[in-house]
């Protein structure tokens, strides 16, 4: 058969799990032969709907999107479906009511994700402790997600408490300063038992603000997180964090996989693939940051 | 009624305008007369424009009445007196050069067809409107275009058009040629004899006399007084202005001199394309060359290029017979040039800036950033030359936007003498300068002249040209067409020479 | 040709010749899909650059149009989805109070004497945060009325689709030519942004036409907000971020000055087109990673406009001779 | 009121600002009690003022350059993407085993050029300064990814981490970068005539360059400069963190650099300039930041917090506010 041509368009390079992502992507498109045509949307959703109607224009034979937001695909998913491309999503599924406008997602649940931290909190903490979290971009998915999930989990232990809540932008220095008035506003940090991050490097800034107030990370503070960045993976090695829920990088992968058996017989892939959200902990983490060191 | 008669159109009492530190009004009456023209006159600072601003309600008064065809009145700002039938030119021509000339002659009151501004019937009466002052241009083209004349013109026409009972010029003549005045003249008297009051501010007492029917003179914020214009001689009212007197030969300069030696600059072949023809000029060291033309004759481009402002792109430049580098004005101040441009608000000044500040500026860009004038110096320089040019200040840290028109001239011109200069270039120096202070710098230029320095003088009044020239070069479209020395320096010859006669 | 329009001249004549480039390199752009896409996902660009180009032309700038937009597509999806109130009802809504929001900003501005960056920033801050105030989530908008709208497409030969939102785009760009050129408040616009006080002594009623000029704008954010919603049929706080620069970047590259007094409505429309083929080619092209993607949009958007400037500063000065 | 403020033309300028700055922190106190703790933490001074230093450190920085460029008629925008740059140079050069003085000048060095490659696009090509700075901040963050390939490069070098992490006489390193810097800039401004040649070119270009002042060399040199200083606050926040964070170091900075540099009174018109007075802007809008984190408000409200604020420091700055207030002390003592 001809070579397979993909259009993805990314949300752009946000953060060290992004830019694994991409390039996951590209190895994953390289090893079956297939071309990529990856259009980097920097953030925006409208850049995203531009470059999936220009894919749509070229006549790519599939496309993939890692959509910034749940809504607002409706109308030129639509187009893509007249146009007889098949559409998968990665990372993160869609709000429409329409599933036959793409053909599979290849997502983790974000809102699982947040639910394993909470439990695994529940459980060390014998259901008493103070958590401050920090969230993620006000108003990003992920964010509104690992919220939720996390809230649900300690829903049922009265004991555990999110004292304080702050945006920390999903980045280091957002995370750090973040931390650091947290630790002012409760009593030189002694009030928190735990700092539950919306990513990785959120809580990697909180550690440096735990350590620069005199205090212990992992120890006199309980760091838990999601994504599974290397850096995160170090910290905990070192026993400076405590858990961290992987998110897959690798979701172009399957997403390949199901679109050329569709290609070569018409197998229909199941509408989710679901990726699996593992917990980790500081006893294997030394073995997971080497394993990941060069992914990223 | 006023004293004459006639019943008073705009009538003041008791204006006062107060700024931080000036009194620039205090309790000011002022009357104008149906069908009269109303010359207002005083020195650099002495409060007529303010007076008008207050009058058109620019500016808020601290107090007084105004009235209009006996009715108080109080313009809150030129809309409301553009309503009342006031039309005015103030003294920098505050017109916007990045409008068509149409719109310039009618923002704000365009003529419209089905709800919508008809270009076309602007364009047909802006072109019948200019008429009237002998301007055909395109009144398409942007205003910027035209040069300060021009301008000074449309913006003439447009109060014309706008004014229902009265006209008020604040220095419309300042740039001005001989002929342009004539044609203003003739306007201003057919409004008279229509009956309107026009108020006309200058500072050439000559234009005073052939135009106005009676004087108000201020001084220092406050009325000296109100007379007919036929019974009040000239040095009379002079000592009215200065409150002193001042001697008739102080505007005029001794002899003409045969200035001899090596010419100190010298451009030969000097032009460049759609520019300035080639011409070649020499000056030397004490010789003062006047430069004489109509409007856009190609004066200013001439000393633009003298200045570097503008790149020949043929002949060359010498300084004392070695041939020099005249790329940018930077190049002409090592040469020791200056140069005060024509238009001083947008070339010259740097409003925000102290006097002080605007005076050493040239000193200092030629020092270099890296050589600061310690700040003594810098209000020791500042203080000699605003005593030195009589600059109206309350002090030297004023910002120059704050000065009247006048005196942010002389602070230009105290700018490169601050530098010490060999070769200067005035463009229009006395332009809105008051009679003492005229004289003042004609002496002043005289003087400068026995010390050595070249000058380079355009100006607009032939007679001033005259007074104080020892040689005149003629510009016609933009080309040097004569030179003129000894006894030729006179008004008929330049004229004809102007004419091409 | 003037002097005034040249600089309109190279710009057009700069975006038809890089069209030809993608031409020369990807054949698909002859398509009329290719060029309707560039009308239909730069509407909403389009429409708040009209509203920009007179804000800058009367020397302003605003910088709350992204959220402005954001804002709009919240709203009314909060409107429709859970208050469920009728569409047109909610459009009517969100443009009085997007008039209310510029003529705060106009007031400010002018009684206040603050710099209009300073304070559209502010609008900036509180638009957006107002528009997490009222929900963080992203808000499908499900009503009949978006789908019956997004059907509104003339089909052009070749599989071009011309939308709806386009078709406003383009009624918005007419309008704004004729405002800007054939009334008085277009011409109080160009007064202000050549010299304020100028202006003010000419008589122009420097506070309501201030004013006027922000409603403008924030009306024509409100307008977009609402392409923008039909667009993606959705409301998201997180929408249009950094929509200002790109609008104020198509508004200069479309030869409007930022000093104010000089530009052309119809030269934004141009800039416009540049950046969405800046951004077509990019995306055709396909190969660059997203650093690479910054920088070649850089590099492109430096090319356009050097290549604009050089060939403006190579034509000689043409001087009118007065009388 | 009379007895001291005239005596002090400089303080006196400053009244509004420093009412701001003080009425924020009075709010901040009222949000939080134990704002104006200090104690010494590691040799450190530790405490939510501190913080309001540390923090506000970068926008300090970068609007100390920022204030130069407005004073031209300029503008900035590219500044938060050379702060990216120039971490990622210097996380890239500590990783490769160089020196903290070669990492420092290769940061610096870097920032330089970018500033220069401004103002040359605003001098020589006269492109409007808000599109010429606006290419580098697109393509800069670009640069910066490029060289951290859109990972978050971390370093452990103890002595680039000093730069933020550290102390001086107990003062935080970023502190003392700020002033130092502030020094720096004072004396290349005001012990030179440079500062009235870039208020005589924002005020107005023209005249100043028929006086002979080198308006070319001198806009460059001030977007050079704002570059210099961008690369300094680029470091120190690399320091903080640690690594370098090609996406997300310096976003959005540029504005609240604008916004420090405009609360301390320098007009977008460009002229007149005070760069101690945009220091105190900075340190108004980090208190600000900080205040907002203390109150424990939820994030939701986090930009209309600040859109108030913002609005309510300028009110404080208007004339007229000012004028009223001058009328109701002066009525004060009778
Ligand atoms: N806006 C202002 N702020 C402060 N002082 C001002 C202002 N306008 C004018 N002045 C001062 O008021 C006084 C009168 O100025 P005005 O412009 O009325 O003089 P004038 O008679 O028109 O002089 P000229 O013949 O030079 O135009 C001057 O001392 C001037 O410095
Ligand atoms: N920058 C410019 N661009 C285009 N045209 C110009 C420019 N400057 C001047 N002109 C035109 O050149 C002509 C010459 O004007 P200019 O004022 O320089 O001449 P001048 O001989 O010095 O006359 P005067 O000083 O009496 O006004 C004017 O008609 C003007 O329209
Ligand atoms: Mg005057
Ligand atoms: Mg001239």
């Amino acid at each position: 058969a001809d070579k397979l041509t993909v259009g993805f368009s990314q949300v752009g390079s946000e953060s060290g799990w992004r830019a694994a992502e991409t390039k996951v992507a590209k190895s994953e498109a390289e090893k079956r032969g297939v071309t990529l045509k990856i259009s980097d949307a920097q953030q925006k959703q409208e850049n995203q709907i531009k470059a999936i109607r220009s894919f749509i224009a070229q006549g790519v034979d599939a496309i993939f999107v890692a959509p910034v937001v749940a809504t607002g695909w409706d109308s030129v998913l639509a187009e893509a479906k007249d146009a007889k491309i098949p559409v998968f999503l990665l990372d993160r599924d869609i709000d429409s009511k329409d599933k036959s406008l793409y053909m599979a997602s290849v997502t983790s649940d974000q809102v699982e994700e947040g639910r394993i931290d909470g439990r695994w909190l529940v459980k060390q903490t014998n259901g008493k402790c103070n958590v401050v979290e920090l969230q993620g971009t006000v108003g990003s998915s992920p964010a509104i997600s690992r919220k939720k999930g996390f809230e649900e989990a300690i829903a049922g232990s009265p004991g555990v408490k999110i004292i304080r809540s702050q945006s920390g932008d999903f980045t280091r220095s957002g995370g750090k300063q973040v931390m650091e008035s947290f630790i002012k506003a409760e009593n030189g940090g002694k009030n928190i038992c735990a700092v539950y991050s919306h990513n990785d490097d959120m809580a990697i800034g909180a550690i440096q603000a735990i350590k620069e107030a005199g205090l212990k990370p992992g120890k006199d503070i309980l760091v838990l997180a999601i994504d599974g960045v290397p850096d995160f993976f170090k910290a905990m090695s070192e026993g400076e964090a405590n858990a961290t829920v992987e998110l897959s990088p690798d979701m172009a992968g399957p997403a390949l996989d199901a679109l050329i058996a569709y290609k070569k017989d018409g197998t229909m892939p199941p509408k989710w693939i679901k990726t699996k959200s593992t917990i980790f902990f500081p006893d294997t983490a030394k073995a997971e940051y080497e394993r990941r060191k060069s992914l990223y | 009624m006023t004293e004459t008669g006639r019943k008073a159109v705009l009538k003041a009492s008791g204006l006062s305008k107060f700024f931080p530190g000036v009194r620039a009004l205090d309790k000011v009456d002022f009357e104008l007369a149906e069908g009269e023209i109303h010359a207002l006159l005083g020195e650099n600072g002495a409060g007529k424009s303010t007076l008008i601003k207050l009058v058109t309600g620019v500016y808020g008064r601290d107090e007084g009445t105004i009235q209009l065809a006996g009715e108080e009145v109080d313009p809150k700002d030129t809309t409301d007196a553009q309503r009342l039938g006031i039309g005015t030119v103030y003294q920098e021509v505050n017109l916007l050069p990045n409008l068509s000339v149409a719109e310039n002659l009618f923002l704000g009151r365009q003529p419209m067809r089905f709800g919508l501004v008809d270009r076309k019937a602007m364009k047909a009466r802006a072109k019948a409107l200019l008429a009237e002052y002998n301007l055909h241009l395109d009144p398409a083209e942007p205003l910027s275009r035209f040069s300060v004349a021009v301008q000074q013109i449309i913006a003439i026409a447009r109060a014309v058009d706008l004014s229902g009972r009265v006209l008020i010029l604040d220095e419309p003549t300042a740039s001005l040629d001989a002929g342009e005045v004539q044609v203003l003249f003739r306007i201003m008297r057919r409004l008279r004899d229509r009956g309107m009051g026009v108020v006309f501010v200058t500072h050439f007492l000559d234009q005073v006399y052939e135009v106005s029917d009676r004087i108000t003179v201020l001084r220092n914020g406050r009325l000296v007084g109100t007379r007919e214009t036929a019974e009040l001689p000239r040095l009379e009212l002079v000592s009215m202005m200065l409150g002193r007197e001042l001697s008739a030969e102080a505007l005029h300069r001794g002899g003409r001199r045969e200035v001899a030696g090596e010419p100190l600059v010298s451009f030969k072949g000097f032009g460049k394309n759609r520019y300035v023809e080639p011409f070649d000029l020499e000056i030397r060291r004490g010789e003062v060359v006047g430069m004489a033309g109509l409007l856009g004759s190609g004066r200013t481009e001439t000393a633009k290029l003298a200045f570097g402002i503008e790149q020949a792109d043929s002949g060359e430049a010498r300084v004392e017979g070695h041939p020099v580098k005249l790329q940018s004005p930077r190049d002409a101040i090592r040469l020791r040039f200056g140069y005060c441009p024509e238009d001083r608000k947008t070339e010259g000044i740097v409003g925000e800036l102290s006097v002080r500040e605007n005076i050493i500026l040239a000193l200092q860009a030629r020092r270099g950033w890296l050589k600061p004038l310690p700040r003594r110096e810098q209000e020791e320089i500042a203080g000699r030359y605003i005593k030195l040019l009589g600059i109206k200040t309350p002090d030297a840290e004023r910002s120059i936007q704050f000065l009247s028109g006048g005196n942010q001239q002389k602070a230009l011109l105290a700018r490169w003498l601050a530098t010490d200069p060999e070769f200067l270039i005035l463009d229009e120096p006395t332009r809105g300068i008051d009679v003492g202070a005229h004289a003042e710098i004609i002496r002043l230029i005289e003087r400068l002249c026995d010390d050595g320095l070249a000058l380079l003088v355009i100006s607009s009044e032939i007679e001033e040209i005259v007074s104080y020239s020892d040689r005149v070069v003629v510009l016609r479209d933009r080309r040097h067409v004569g030179s003129l020395s000894g006894d030729e320096v006179a008004m008929e010859p330049i004229m004809q020479t102007i004419a091409g006669a | 040709m003037n002097q005034r329009t040249f600089p309109l001249f190279v710009t057009a004549a700069v975006f038809a010749l890089a069209y030809a480039f993608c031409l020369s390199r990807f054949p698909a752009f002859a398509s009329t899909r290719v060029f309707a896409n560039l009308l239909t996902d730069n509407a909403f660009l389009g429409i708040v650059a009209v509203g920009m180009t007179f804000v800058i032309i009367s020397g302003g700038i605003d910088l709350s149009v992204g959220s402005v937009i954001a804002f709009t597509g919240v709203f009314l999806a909060i409107m429709i989805e859970r208050v469920h109130v009728n569409p047109w009802l909610a459009f009517v809504m969100i443009l009085i109070i997007a008039a209310l929001f510029g003529a705060g900003m106009g007031a400010i501005i002018h009684f206040l004497r603050m710099p209009p960056f300073i304070v559209t920033l502010a609008g900036m801050f509180l638009a957006r945060g107002m528009s997490f105030v009222l929900t963080a989530d992203s808000i499908p908008i499900n009503h009949p009325l978006y789908a019956q709208l997004n059907e509104l497409v003339i089909r052009l030969p070749g599989g071009g689709r011309l939308t709806l939102i386009a078709v406003v785009m383009l009624l918005v760009f007419a309008g704004g030519i004729v405002l800007a050129h054939f009334t008085r408040f277009g011409s109080y616009v160009y007064a202000l942004g050549g010299n304020r006080t100028s202006a003010e002594l000419m008589g122009v009623p420097v506070a309501s036409a201030t004013i006027r000029i922000y409603v403008l704008s924030s009306v024509l954010a409100a307008v977009s907000g609402i392409v923008f919603s039909l667009y993606t049929s959705a409301g998201y706080s997180l929408a249009a971020t950094g929509v200002e620069l790109d609008t104020i970047a198509a508004v200069i590259i479309g030869g409007t000055l930022l000093t104010g007094g000089s530009g052309y409505v119809i030269g934004t429309f141009v800039g416009i087109l540049i950046q969405g083929l800046i951004q077509t080619y990019i995306t055709f092209d396909g190969t660059l990673s997203s650093w690479w993607t910054k920088i070649a949009i850089g590099i492109l958007l430096f090319a356009f406009i050097a290549l604009q400037r050089v060939v403006t500063m190579a034509w000689p000065m043409r001087r009118v001779q007065a009388a | 009121m009379t007895g001291m403020a005239p005596a002090f033309p400089a303080i006196r300028k400053a009244l509004p600002q420093i009412g701001a700055l003080a009425v924020v922190l009075l709010a901040n106190w009222l949000v939080f009690p134990g704002f104006f703790d200090i104690r010494l933490q590691d040799g450190r001074l530790f405490g939510s003022v501190v913080d309001v230093f540390v923090r506000g450190a970068p926008v300090a920085l970068l609007a100390l350059g920022m204030t130069l460029v407005i004073a031209t008629k300029g503008i900035d925008l590219s500044v938060g993407a050379v702060m990216a740059i120039a971490g990622a140079v210097a996380a890239s050069m500590t990783n490769a085993g160089h020196g903290l003085p070669l990492t420092i000048l290769a940061a610096i060095g870097v920032g330089l050029v970018c500033g220069l490659w401004n103002g040359m696009l605003v001098a020589l090509l006269r492109i409007q300064p808000i599109v010429a700075t606006l290419i580098l901040m697109v393509a800069g963050r670009g640069i910066a990814q490029l060289i951290t390939e859109g990972q978050i490069i971390t370093f452990v070098d103890p002595a680039l981490i000093f730069l933020a992490g550290g102390s001086f006489l107990s003062i935080p390193m970023p502190v003392v970068l700020v002033i130092l810097m502030f020094v720096l800039t004072l004396l290349l401004v005001r012990a030179t005539a440079l500062g009235l040649m870039i208020e005589a070119i924002g005020v107005n270009l023209l005249s100043s360059a028929y006086s002979g002042v080198n308006t070319k060399v001198v806009l460059i040199a001030v977007y050079g400069w704002a570059g210099i200083c961008a690369a300094v606050a680029g470091l120190v926040v690399a320091a903080d963190i640690h690594g370098a964070d090609a996406n997300n170091a310096g976003l959005w900075l540029e504005l609240d650099a604008i916004l420090a540099s405009v609360i301390g009174g320098t007009s977008l018109l460009g002229g007149r300039f005070n760069i101690t007075l945009a220091l105190l802007g900075a340190l108004i809008i980090q208190a600000m930041n900080t205040g907002i984190l203390l109150s424990g408000f939820r994030p939701e409200f986090n930009l209309v917090v600040k859109a108030l604020v913002v609005l309510a420091v300028l009110l404080f700055q208007s004339p007229q506010l000012m004028g009223m207030l001058r009328v109701t002390f002066r009525r004060a003592p009778k």
